[in-house]
């Protein structure tokens, strides 16, 4: 166990580190921090001294390595838009994001496995027919759409939902949440919907592609064979064996709800990471997106060390050491 | 009173460019304790007749027409929920591939356990103490410490054993074994089919048992069954089948029975290729490959009739057939 | 495990108890968020909409926008270059320091650093003097008789908080820089700084021992104002209408209609001081944006007037503006003093004269060129850039629409990196000659002079008169201003388009005088 | 040809009217947008034509509606359907673009990862992996930002097309890389390439003649499906107002400027290239879904 995990937290340092080159290359390079430093007039002398003071005239590598350092440290520099400590913005803006992304994560897993299973069980009931046309209709409609078309119907026609932000917040240290109010929780509604939506129905139809393949495997038929009764064999046999590839992909997908927040947080002017993010892009704020970057990478490469724990948990081919039959 | 009687099974596949039959009036017995040999090419039948029996058709596959009774009751039109409990209890089956017939996830004692108490009035403890004595019965040696492993830590040979052990731990009356032994080694095969004649042998189990290799039939059947293109062309006690055929299909197979318990790979003694379900040519089916030909052959179809020591469906056994 | 859920337990009350308190709260929305809270740093209407709830100036508008004693109870120009101001006693900043005549020096002095965008509020003066703890002195270097007018705009910091912050010069936005006055505020004003997140949220709440709640007029009775910046017009305004926001200073034009139709909402509308037009580069020997090579197309008069008349500017008024605009031919509207009537005439709409003007200055074809356009700062302003756009097109100068946020926008302009751009221009001192000074005198590097002409126009004749009109005062100034219109209406130095108007929308249950300089004064707002 | 009509996939396509109707929904799409510039009732991008005067016109059947605008106009004076058809003209050709790039660099890094293997293998799957781990939005992301900082302004504009194309299709391709290795892996010990090798031929050439042709079915599915989703992709990043440049609106853009006048009761600029969008891309959806099953028949 203890040298699985430290077998892929080796795994994942290559991943930061090409990361971290790629961020370090657009800090560095991208954009000129010099002359944004320095605006129009400016002499020779002050030039080159500022290029001293940001380290510039250093080998490559060790600048790389003093920005892996500094990035350790949580220290990204100031952002060029709003002239404030990028790490400090970001700390101010994850709490939102995570609540949200969590909250559609949950959204997305809670509706689509079930409706990934039934559709999957149940292929031809007319049921099953009209969620996948939903589902298709799901992954047609750009969440941006979704965003404005919920904001129409449940916030100015019926008014029953808040149309942006996050209402209000608790501060517990320094995260802010949103989880302790009701207005906190309505207003979450919405984002939360709409980011899960896309997963929703990606996962729906992966949970019901897998639970077919599964379905098909000799061991179900076997299984049938073995006069097991429907459930167990469903929701014993079949739905374990669905769930191994589901976490992995599902794993993926979740990942990527961090990544459709931007979108989701521009519609409903949501003060997350995504926000921030986007504006950063559109005024080429270069040490924001480097951080934002690098942050993800933080998340994805622990998102992935998560699935493959639970991996480990659900397949015991995992545990004897070397895989068979993969 | 024999155990399963099949009458008339007649297995359709509707398609686009029409329906396919894929077993047609085909009619046989087996009798308590006996075992039947069911032989063809692949894509004969034999485990589509296989999969008919305990009602686990591949959908679009339907029972057209026929019956199929076990102990004479009808069972192939048995509501899911009965079947079900049929199954595994009454009507045991082997697959072909151990490697993929066993549940990865979960330990070979959880997968007997399962079924025993599915089937058999009995507790969890009882049932897991039932379950180490057929892995015992089956030749697993360190039963009660094997039977937490999972499937992936045994040998194919051993899974096998395995399979068998489930397919027999409620007591079914009959078992259907597809092919049990193909997937396995060739030093393993005579071990396993060994191990299985004796356990049925033992327990008074009746046995269909779907093959193309000839020496597994002539070692182990009572009473073989050949099937070509969706239909039986002959049956009989596997003696007079092995040493006397009378079907031509038959002759040829037989024919290719190596002197040893070896296994054959490919039935080539008959020239051509059996027809495409889609394509089988009017008359009797084997015409294109029979060397014994006539007219008749050519637009009526032979039923199953007596020749001898064998029933044959063949016009050469019909009165008024060419000497 | 337990007392984390205790915590997670506790936090919800304080949250809910907070959420369902009794004070009134106004929920406030703009599209643009301050980009400082350092109140010398950026003159800009989206930072000083804050922060002139905070900070007190030493003479205050009053709903009018006429003058008002503030932290000075009277003031009186003792000599041509010396005007006594006379503090009001007892005041205390909201961290607690009394508010003195050192301070006045301090803040002062402040907005006269290289650093300060408020230099030209404080142009004239040459330094002020502490006589004793509530009377300073103020030296102009030339007589200044609208110096109480500008004075009006100048935020009054602490000296002790400033220096033991570091922060005694203002904010450089230009070089990026961070200091602690980026974030934190410590004025004298109605409303202290509660929180502030930039782009998300800035709560400020009442300052129950502000002097001015003595004053009837400041009859305002709001607690808390929750300003949250929403870029969207549809996300803004359906907060708006969904009832999460009470008051929206710039709702969008389209949808006025549906927002005066609503019962619980109001629409209050007049106009802004604030004058839209376009400016161009006029000092380059070549554009930096055009196709147009080794010539300044912008540099010839009859170029700059075939832009003007290619304008449709009825069709802006009636379709971009829908009806939210006075039309103008000049500098300022009218309630700016100097402001003349006959003076205020536009250069009639006129394509075929506008292709002649062209052809005449050796463009027949036209050319191209880069319109920079901000797209969140003024009224529909992308919009109109590209209306005009549209226009031009049509007379043959193809233009490319560059627009920008407000950040970039300004950013971009503050560097003379443009050839042509539009902007609004408000006038806060209410005299002709804040406009005349920033946008069209030449950028000489003394405070104030040109520094908001980032095409670099320059006519020694207007100069002259703008260096008069510091001086002069009565009929002969009203004429030297009337002149320096004449004279902007010949030589097109820009290209007015209108006055902007500004709606307001609210519910209904609030009350807050509608202010022509579109800023909101929460002392005087009252919600039932 | 012929064999194609008697094939099965033709057989499964006419069998469902949803396919044939999505299939039809698709090619309109695309004729319109194709050809747009001789068929589409005005030039939305001839700035000189544009009448202010005209702009906010509702659609032709509303009570105040012009003929001459079926769909209506925009704030502009632009009429909605030309301007949708010049957008999904844009998003189409993007989309194309996005997916031939992605198509073509997975292809060959499938094909070469799958038939060297090794090192070379472990290297350029390591590489997909690490991508893969990003969505792609995020990716396409990065790479709009990034250009964004390093080229000027008014380059960036000019290239702004080719940028967001190059996002997109960058973002994609370990999908087809990943496909196009596991086929190759499994050709690649069949009887027939092995035996090309014995005789010799160059790898090019195994790769091309025998294995190619074997993994295209996968590739096309996964190139419809991606269509859809590049399509997507380009909207959202207009939408977001990084994407394609203003001076050519997509349909992403479009939906990002009627946007502001979705509460004011224009809800036709908005809504006409919104349901555009939807169209198009559940046609395209719908194909692709069926396509993946025709191709894959164990799957139904």
């Amino acid at each position: 166990m203890f040298s699985f995990i430290v077998s892929r937290i080796l795994q994942a340092l290559p991943v930061m580190f090409v990361v971290s080159l790629i961020s370090f290359a657009m800090f560095a390079y991208v954009g000129d921090p010099v002359a944004i430093m320095l605006g129009q007039d400016f002499t020779e002398a002050q030039r080159v001294a500022l290029v001293r003071d940001l380290g510039l005239d250093e080998p490559f590598f060790v600048q790389f390595a003093k920005f892996v350092g500094n990035a350790m440290q949580g220290e990204f520099g100031l952002s060029y838009r709003l002239s404030r400590p990028v790490a400090e913005l970001i700390a101010e803006r994850a709490p939102a994001t995570l609540e949200l992304a969590f909250s559609a994560a949950l959204i997305s897993l809670a509706v689509g496995v079930p409706m990934g299973i039934y559709t999957g069980l149940f292929r031809h009931s007319w049921l099953s027919r009209f969620l996948l046309t939903f589902s298709l209709v799901g992954v047609s409609l750009p969440t941006f759409l979704i965003g404005i078309l919920l904001i129409l119907v449940f916030s100015v026609w019926l008014g029953w939902l808040p149309s942006f932000g996050r209402g209000d917040v608790v501060r517990i240290g320094w995260w802010s949440s949103g989880f302790f109010t009701v207005s906190g929780l309505k207003a979450m509604i919405l984002p939360a919907i709409t980011l899960g939506l896309l997963q929703l129905t990606l996962i729906m139809r992966l949970v019901r592609s897998e639970m077919m393949e599964v379905l098909r495997t000799d061991y179900i038929k076997f299984a049938r064979a073995r006069g097991l009764p429907n459930r167990a064999i469903y929701f014993g046999h079949a739905l374990k064996n669905t769930l191994v590839p589901v976490i992995t992909i599902a794993g993926l997908q979740l990942g990527s709800i961090i990544a459709f927040a931007i979108v989701t947080e521009t519609v409903f002017q949501w003060p997350g990471m995504g926000l921030l993010f986007i504006q950063s892009v559109g005024a080429a704020d270069i040490p924001v997106m480097a951080a934002y970057l690098m942050l993800i990478a933080v998340v994805f490469v622990t998102i992935n060390l998560i699935v493959d724990l639970l991996y480990y948990a659900v397949d015991p081919r995992l545990r004897t050491g070397r895989g068979a039959g993969h | 009173m024999s155990l399963l009687q099949v009458k008339n099974l007649r297995v359709e596949f509707p398609t686009r460019r029409g329906t396919l039959v894929a077993l047609d009036d085909v009619s046989f017995e087996i009798a308590p304790g006996e075992v039947l040999g069911v032989v063809g090419e692949s894509g004969a039948g034999k485990s589509m007749t296989g999969a008919a029996i305990i009602g686990l058709l591949e959908p679009p596959g339907r029972i057209a027409s026929g019956e199929i009774l076990l102990e004479g009751r009808r069972i192939d039109n048995l509501p899911y929920e009965k079947m079900r409990r049929i199954r595994g209890r009454e009507i045991g089956t082997i697959f072909q591939d151990p490697l993929t017939t066993l549940n990865p996830l979960y330990t070979i004692g959880r997968q007997l356990v399962e079924t025993i108490t599915t089937h058999l009035p009995v507790g969890p403890g009882e049932a897991r103490e039932k379950a180490i004595g057929w892995l015992e019965l089956v030749g697993i040696p360190a039963a009660r410490e094997r039977i937490d492993s999972y499937p992936h830590e045994f040998s194919g040979g051993m899974r096998q054993r395995v399979v068998i052990a489930l397919a027999l731990c409620a007591e079914p009356k009959l078992i259907v074994a597809d092919e049990p032994t193909t997937a396995l080694d060739v030093s393993i095969q005579a071990q396993v089919i060994a191990m299985l004649k004796t356990l049925a042998r033992e327990k008074g189990t009746a046995m269909m048992l779907v093959t193309h290799d000839m020496g597994v039939i002539a070692e182990t059947a009572d009473r073989v069954a050949v099937m070509y293109a969706g239909r039986i062309s002959e049956i009989g006690p596997v003696r007079q089948l092995v040493r006397h055929a009378r079907h031509p299909y038959s002759q040829g197979l037989m024919g290719s029975i190596p002197p040893l318990d070896r296994r054959v790979e490919r039935l080539q003694q008959i020239d051509g290729a059996m027809p495409r379900l889609s394509a089988i040519p009017r008359g009797c089916a084997f015409n294109p490959r029979c060397p014994r030909v006539f007219d008749r052959c050519l637009v009526e179809r032979p039923e199953l009739m007596d020749a001898g020591t064998t029933r044959a469906s063949c016009w050469l056994y019909a009165e008024g057939a060419p000497a | 495990m337990r007392l984390l859920r205790m915590a997670a337990l506790a936090a919800a009350l304080t949250g809910i108890l907070a959420s369902a308190g009794m004070a009134r709260t106004v929920r406030w929305a703009a599209s643009g968020d301050p980009n400082t809270m350092d109140p010398h740093s950026q003159n800009v209407g989206t930072v000083t909409m804050v922060l002139q709830q905070i900070y007190d100036s030493m003479i205050q508008r009053n709903r009018q926008l006429g003058l008002e004693p503030g932290l000075a109870a009277a003031w009186r120009q003792e000599e041509p270059n010396r005007w006594r101001f006379t503090l009001r006693e007892g005041v205390r900043f909201h961290e607690g320091e009394t508010f003195t005549s050192d301070d006045v020096v301090f803040s002062i002095t402040r907005a006269l650093a290289p650093t300060s965008n408020f230099g030209i509020f404080v142009d004239t003066i040459d330094r002020a003097v502490a006589v004793d703890a509530l009377t300073v002195d103020i030296i102009t270097k030339a007589p200044d008789p609208i110096l109480p007018n500008k004075l009006a705009s100048v935020m009054m910091m602490s000296r002790s908080w400033s220096e033991r912050n570091n922060a005694a010069r203002p904010q450089n936005t230009r070089q990026r820089e961070e200091m602690f006055t980026t974030r934190n505020t410590n004025g004298t004003g109605a409303y202290r700084l509660q929180s502030r997140e930039p782009d998300v949220r800035t709560v400020l709440a009442r300052n129950t021992g502000w002097w001015g709640w003595q004053v009837p007029t400041n009859n305002g009775n709001i607690d808390e104002i929750v300003f949250r910046p929403i870029a969207s017009d549809a996300t803004r305004i359906a907060a708006l209408l969904s009832n999460e926001i009470d008051f929206v200073l710039d709702p969008p034009l389209q949808d006025l209609q549906r927002l005066r139709s609503q019962n619980a909402l109001r629409v209050l509308e007049g106009p802004e001081v604030r004058t839209v037009f376009l400016a161009m580069d006029t000092a380059r020997d070549e554009l930096l944006y055009s196709n147009v090579q080794g010539r300044n197309p912008f540099r010839d008069l009859r170029v700059r007037q075939a832009l003007y008349h290619a304008i449709d500017i009825a069709a802006i008024h009636r379709t971009t503006m829908r009806g939210q605009s006075v039309p103008t031919g000049t500098l300022f509207p009218e309630q700016v003093n100097g402001w003349a009537r006959e003076e205020d005439v536009r250069l009639p709409f006129d394509a075929a004269r506008a292709r002649a003007l062209l052809t005449e200055a050796g463009y027949p074809n036209g050319f191209e060129v880069t319109l920079d356009c901000p797209n969140n700062r003024y009224i529909n302003d992308e919009q109109i850039c590209q209306a005009v756009a549209a226009m031009w097109a049509r007379v043959g100068v193809r233009t490319r629409v560059n627009s920008l946020p407000l950040g970039p926008f300004f950013a971009k302009i503050q560097r003379d990196d443009t050839s042509l751009y539009l902007l609004g221009w408000g006038v806060p001192t209410l005299d002709a000659l804040y406009s005349f000074q920033s946008l069209i005198a030449t950028r000489n590097g003394a405070q104030g002079d040109g520094i908001w002409n980032y095409g670099r126009y320059s006519n020694p004749r207007m100069d002259e008169l703008i260096q008069r009109m510091k001086v002069e005062t009565g009929d002969t100034r009203m004429a030297t201003i009337r002149e320096a219109l004449h004279l902007y209406r010949e030589d097109v130095p820009s290209i007015p388009l209108h006055h902007q108007m500004i709606p307001w929308a609210l519910r209904s249950n609030l009350q807050i005088p509608h202010m022509a300089n579109n800023q909101p004064y929460f002392r005087w707002a009252v919600m039932n | 040809m012929k064999a194609f009509f008697d094939s099965d996939i033709w057989w499964s396509f006419t069998r469902s009217p949803v396919v044939v109707l999505s299939a039809i929904v698709a090619l309109v799409c695309i004729i319109g947008a194709v050809f747009s510039p001789l068929i589409a009732p005005h030039n939305p991008f001839d700035l000189a034509s544009l009448q202010l005067m005209d702009a906010f016109k509702p659609p032709s059947w509303e009570a105040e509606g012009d003929p001459l605008y079926l769909l209506g106009t925009d704030d502009q004076g632009r009429d909605m359907l030309s301007a949708i058809m010049f957008g999904a003209r844009v998003s189409l050709m993007v989309g194309f673009c996005a997916v031939i790039f992605s198509t073509v660099v997975g292809v060959t890094v499938g094909l070469v990862a799958g038939y060297m293997g090794g090192k070379v293998d472990a290297l350029l799957m390591r590489i997909a992996d690490i991508q893969l781990t990003f969505p792609s939005i995020l990716v396409a992301l990065l790479v709009d930002g990034v250009v964004r900082a390093a080229v000027p302004r008014e380059v960036h504009d000019q290239i702004a097309l080719f940028v967001v194309i190059f996002a997109i299709g960058i973002s994609n391709w370990p999908q087809f890389a990943r496909t196009v290795r596991g086929s190759t892996l499994v050709e690649r010990n069949k009887e027939y390439v092995q035996a090309a090798r014995v005789i010799g031929l160059s790898p090019l050439r195994i790769m091309r003649s025998h294995v190619l042709p074997n993994v295209m079915s996968p590739v096309l599915v996964i190139a419809t499906l991606n269509l859809s989703f590049a399509i997507l992709a380009e909207a959202t990043l207009s939408f977001l107002g990084v994407g394609v440049p203003p001076t050519q609106p997509s349909l992403g853009t479009l939906i990002r400027i009627g946007n502001d006048f979705l509460f004011s009761g224009e809800w036709w600029i908005a809504i006409f290239p919104g349901i555009a969008l939807i169209v198009m891309v559940l046609s395209v959806n719908l194909l692709g879904d069926w396509l993946r099953d025709a191709l894959n028949p164990k799957l139904r």
